[in-house]
């Protein structure tokens, strides 16, 4: 694994993505944000811990709880929150959302709404990255309600079988938070162990701890070499926790009870990592606290930028449907 | 008559057809223990436990197809969509079985089961999550496709959907749940195929469905004032489409506006236009008017959005040019507008 | 088991669905049977052995390969030529054809031409005959084909779940033929032991020789009881080949060699199970004589009655759409 | 010119263009080892090689969401629906994923997928594979949707499609695979949006696509010997639809008769129709009638299936409808017919 040092700049960036989803809860109180709005909270370590391992010309898929994929590939966090105010200099120039981010440009290749959908998209991408020669990885994150889809199914044994000769390239993370939105996994999976989904496709699965980014630092560079080496899939399932609810509009969460998430909440992926920088001498009090200013001034600055930025203008909608026309007529 | 919301109407009819034929069983994502994405079957599950209310996982061709499979052996499944966007991933299931089992088996089987939940666009939810796809399923034989835009119309209809023999999409609309009306008493059922006549008119005939009713009235309502008698037709159901009533409405007004929310090609307002066309020809003074979603995937950005969707403004203009007429929208009158008015 | 000289009725059924298929095959060279046309020929252990381990109020689904399955629960062989041939006599008078037998009065809901189409149904039929109260169980038939398609998964994954609280009582017959129209199971599945396709869902599997009637009954007597008893999804996956092509246009059929088929043609089931009963004392060439024209007159009979059918009425074309109608208007 | 079929037109279309560029990839069900089922792949996978011809389990979702995948990292992926029934089970990817991915993307990606194979009745397949779905894909927006009817258009509007940036539901008929015609040489294109006029004349206009434009010719040719000069306008696209080309003619013949093999119900034909009766509407001398398949699941009895499909009698009725005039059809005329004639 990289030094410790350099797992800094990205306990760095878990402060940001936690700052920042703090504050798009708040822009959705205000009605600032609209739609559907899923936070990350909670979850940090597992796109961290995967994201530090990728290079630069990999690539991820993930779904709809998007935010963090995007910030932490390095997209502007003024240019994220101005997608989710709907704005012009938003990611997707306004046209997506919050569970429609994209910064193709820096490798990420979109959140998706439709659960499980992305799945097949990615396994695509994985076959593309190999066809055009490169020793380039997919990353596709899902959750553990995404597995009890047909497309997750139909996915896995083709990747199983493109794997066979060395064409699938792709990294699958399931981020189990134990719930699709109000149903745990033991009330929608016939198996708890979600390994067993991956072993019936020969598609090796590793469990870790998601709320450790050194844990799953580990994990996704081991899979990541393997997958790039060899050319198979390879799958890492990360027990993580949602704090929030599962978007804006489950406040009761009837499915879960307080101390569950209080519980959860001892295990909260940054103060775990405050802990092993700490001990490894490589953060104070001083700097936490500077690295928090500094999450707080970045996302007041995107707040700022969005709240400053233009809507997109009228014949925008009409933008982006094709990129062919013909005869003027769609 | 009781003043009900549109949400406790479908839910109270769920209630009521519950307790009195055991054969009806609920299925769908969240509709039990987190009591319901829109809260239509909240506390559901706690009266009628889970061998009724069943949780599913997130598995439309699963669920949508067993819910078939029980509708086979006699059960009357109703069926929640958490959105219709979802039903995409069991279009094939809804097609190629709920609707031509019983063709195929040569009648042997009946499948009386409704699929129900929210259609059309919300408030920035963006492509994946804001179509209105009632185009698609009014296509296709063997199906009934199911538009209430009131409360008494969600409780007739519902009644109507789930004591009928055959499968029905049911397409309700998130902006209406909270909306209000006055629901009569009783057994009360609506009949499919059979249009309203929301408001009676001699100028022009605006046709309209689901949310779109509102959008009509407010329209025709502003006309008025105009001078402009609109009659509005809300056609409730539209599998079957009742050709009849249409038609006898634009023999009278000789004009016709078409509203729908989703993308124009090969959109309803089409076939709701083509059959205008072909039942009141030589009536018509003026080409039947479609008034629809923009043809594009719906955009996040809320500006955007409202572009996108087909408002009372549209309406109001559409009017004008059947009767070959300026007339001033109301957000002209209102910005003071241009001064030819 | 039931006794051996019970056996020979299934004997005498098996030869007859053989016979019943060669006659299809001609009719369809003929120009009297139209569509596609997917004969069962090889796999009538399969289809034998369960339903003879089936009581009368069980039900079964399967595809589009169904005669065999019309034909064992007790259809009228002439009524399910009729409906090959088109006729108003049809099992489905006529609207349905090969690949859409039903005889819901016996318990058979169809085949069906959708791959994997089915298995949700099946499911669905399952926990409606447990919500009746009743203990009857429901049988749902399958390609090894079928077993990539997302609605197998979805429906497995609801099977395990719904047996946990006895809700269940499905039994899942994989037909394993090798191929899914050319496509062996090696190239088409990422494992090739299917089992692990339910083991992933904590649904038992027992693995069957499909070409031997007796170990398939035996297998199907096991399955079905436990799922009766326990309310709880069983499966069997039945080693079988089918001799013909996928379907009647299936000719040149590259996938697979003669030598392949004439190996698997010595694994015939039908002298397979003729060896069994004549080691019992239970059948003689006479015997055997006897069956085959018994069977013989049967599908001439079905032949006749199919030709002098008359055609449906052109007024039913637009019968059996909807139960109900509105206002004379669908 | 040469004569080739409407399948090798297809087969060595994907040649050419392979042949230059190696993004493209093909994937499907059977289209390599077993050489597709109606052969229009054939020798494609010795030619190739399994990398660039990819034979797939039965999983319609997963590799047509693989081919998007594939499309948004620059391949060019072609994908073989076995039959177009079979594209229900992937229509979440096509219409969710595909069609909207660039959109809400705001532009970052674009598709390049041609998705392609049989669409429409074969003979006696009956209801789950026999259906025309050209209506569904027509409407959703970010899609072409392609239905050539001769050799020369599956060349040249399959040339436009593979070089094309968007996903491009293309259509072919599995009656046509076996017909023949003249295809230029070299290069040739044929746009999308471009209606062809396939048939010059004065009376009455003719639509029709795909398979359907052979009735269209076939009752133009009877028409000719009873009088009537019908246009035959072949659509070629119906997203992008070419209205021009439709009004310009229909203002001349005053007359029009649109043909769709489908359900009628929300069909295509409601959209052209509509589309003729909005540009052309004081030119219109009739209705604009439909020919239609009938409102039902494809039976399998042949006299039924064939009573459910559209027909060139069923054609010349229509024209004869929109002239006010009796015109014996073929059929009557052959079997001596009623006696006004
Ligand atoms: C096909 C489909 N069905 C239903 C939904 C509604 N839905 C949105 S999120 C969600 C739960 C997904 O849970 P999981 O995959 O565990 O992801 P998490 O939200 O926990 O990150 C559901 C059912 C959807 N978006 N798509
Ligand atoms: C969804 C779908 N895709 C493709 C087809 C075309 N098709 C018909 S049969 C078949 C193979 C099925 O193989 P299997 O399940 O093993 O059954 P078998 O024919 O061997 O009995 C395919 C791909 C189909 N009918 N449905
Ligand atoms: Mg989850
Ligand atoms: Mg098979």
């Amino acid at each position: 694994m990289a030094d410790l040092r350099s797992v800094l700049s990205w306990y760095r960036r878990m402060v940001l993505v936690r700052r920042f989803e703090e504050e798009t809860e708040r822009a959705f109180r205000r009605g600032k944000i609209g739609g559907y709005l899923h936070v990350y909270s909670g979850q940090e370590a597992v796109a961290a811990g995967f994201i530090s391992a990728m290079r630069e010309d990999d690539i991820c898929f993930t779904s709809y709880r998007d935010h963090a994929f995007a910030l932490l590939r390095g997209a502007p966090p003024g240019a994220v929150m101005a997608e989710l105010y709907g704005k012009a200099t938003g990611l997707a120039r306004g046209k997506g959302g919050s569970m429609h981010l994209f910064d193709v440009g820096r490798g990420f290749y979109g959140g998706y709404g439709i659960v499980g959908g992305h799945i097949p998209l990615a396994l695509g991408a994985a076959y593309a990255l190999r066809y055009q020669g490169s020793d380039r990885v997919c990353l596709c994150f899902l959750g553990d309600g995404a597995m009890n889809t047909g497309a997750f199914h139909e996915s896995l044994n083709m990747a199983g079988l493109w794997g066979q000769t060395g064409q699938c390239p792709l990294v699958l993370i399931v981020e189990n938070n134990g719930y699709a939105m109000g149903t745990s996994v033991a009330r929608s999976s016939a198996v708890t162990d979600l390994a067993a989904r991956f072993t019936a496709y020969a598609i090796p699965c590793e469990r870790v701890d998601g709320m450790d980014f050194l844990a799953v630092r580990l994990a996704a560079e081991r899979a990541i070499a393997e997958t790039r080496t060899s050319g198979r899939p390879t799958a890492v399932e990360a027990i993580t926790y949602r704090f929030a609810g599962h978007g804006a509009a489950d406040v009761v969460q009837p499915y879960r009870s307080k101390e569950e998430v209080d519980q959860a909440r001892r295990r909260d992926p940054i103060p775990t990592l405050e802990g092993h920088l700490h001990a490894a001498g490589l953060l104070d009090d001083a700097a936490m606290a500077a690295i928090r200013e500094e999450a707080e001034q970045a996302v007041l600055a995107a707040v700022r930028y969005a709240e400053e930025s233009p809507a997109p203008p009228p014949e925008s909608l009409y933008a982006d449907v094709y990129a062919d026309t013909y005869g003027g007529e769609a | 008559m009781a003043i009900v919301s549109y949400r406790e109407a479908i839910r109270s009819t769920l209630i009521e057809e519950m307790d009195r034929d055991l054969t009806i069983v609920l299925l769908g994502e969240e509709i039990g223990l987190y009591q319901g994405t829109f809260r239509v079957t909240a506390d559901l599950l706690a009266r009628y436990g889970p061998g009724r209310v069943i949780d599913t996982p997130t598995s439309e061709t699963g669920f949508v197809g067993a819910a078939i499979g029980m509708a086979m052996l006699g059960l009357r499944p109703v069926v929640e969509m958490m959105t219709w966007n979802f039903s995409l991933v069991a279009l094939d299931q809804i097609v190629n079985n709920a609707a031509k089992i019983r063709y195929f088996s040569g009648g042997q089987v009946d499948i009386p089961l409704v699929i129900r939940g929210p259609n059309g666009a919300g408030v920035q939810l963006s492509a994946q999550h804001s179509q209105s796809l009632e185009a698609i399923y009014a296509h296709i034989p063997g199906l009934h496709v199911v538009t209430p835009a009131t409360p008494a119309e969600a409780k007739g209809l519902l009644r109507t959907a789930i004591r009928g023999n055959d499968p029905v999409i049911f397409l309700e609309n998130a902006a209406l749940y909270g909306s209000k009306g006055e629901v009569p008493e009783g057994e009360f059922v609506v009949p499919f195929g059979a249009a309203d006549v929301a408001r009676s008119g001699s100028d022009v005939t605006i046709v309209a469905y689901s949310r779109m009713l509102a959008a009509a009235l407010e329209a025709a309502e502003y006309l008025a004032g105009e001078g402009v008698e609109a009659e509005v037709i809300n056609l409730r159901t539209l599998r079957p489409l009742d050709r009849g009533t249409l038609v006898a409405s634009v023999k009278r007004t000789h004009r016709a506006v078409v509203v729908q929310e989703q993308w124009r090609p090969f959109g309803t307002a089409a076939e709701i236009a083509a059959t205008i066309a072909e039942g009141a020809f030589d009536a018509l003074d003026a080409p039947v008017e479609r008034v629809t979603g923009a043809d594009v995937p719906m955009p996040y950005a809320r500006n955007l959005e409202l572009l996108a969707l087909p408002n009372a403004e549209d309406i109001v203009r559409a009017v004008a040019r059947t009767l070959y007429r300026e007339i001033k929208t109301p957000s002209e009158r209102s910005s003071g507008g241009q001064s030819d008015g």
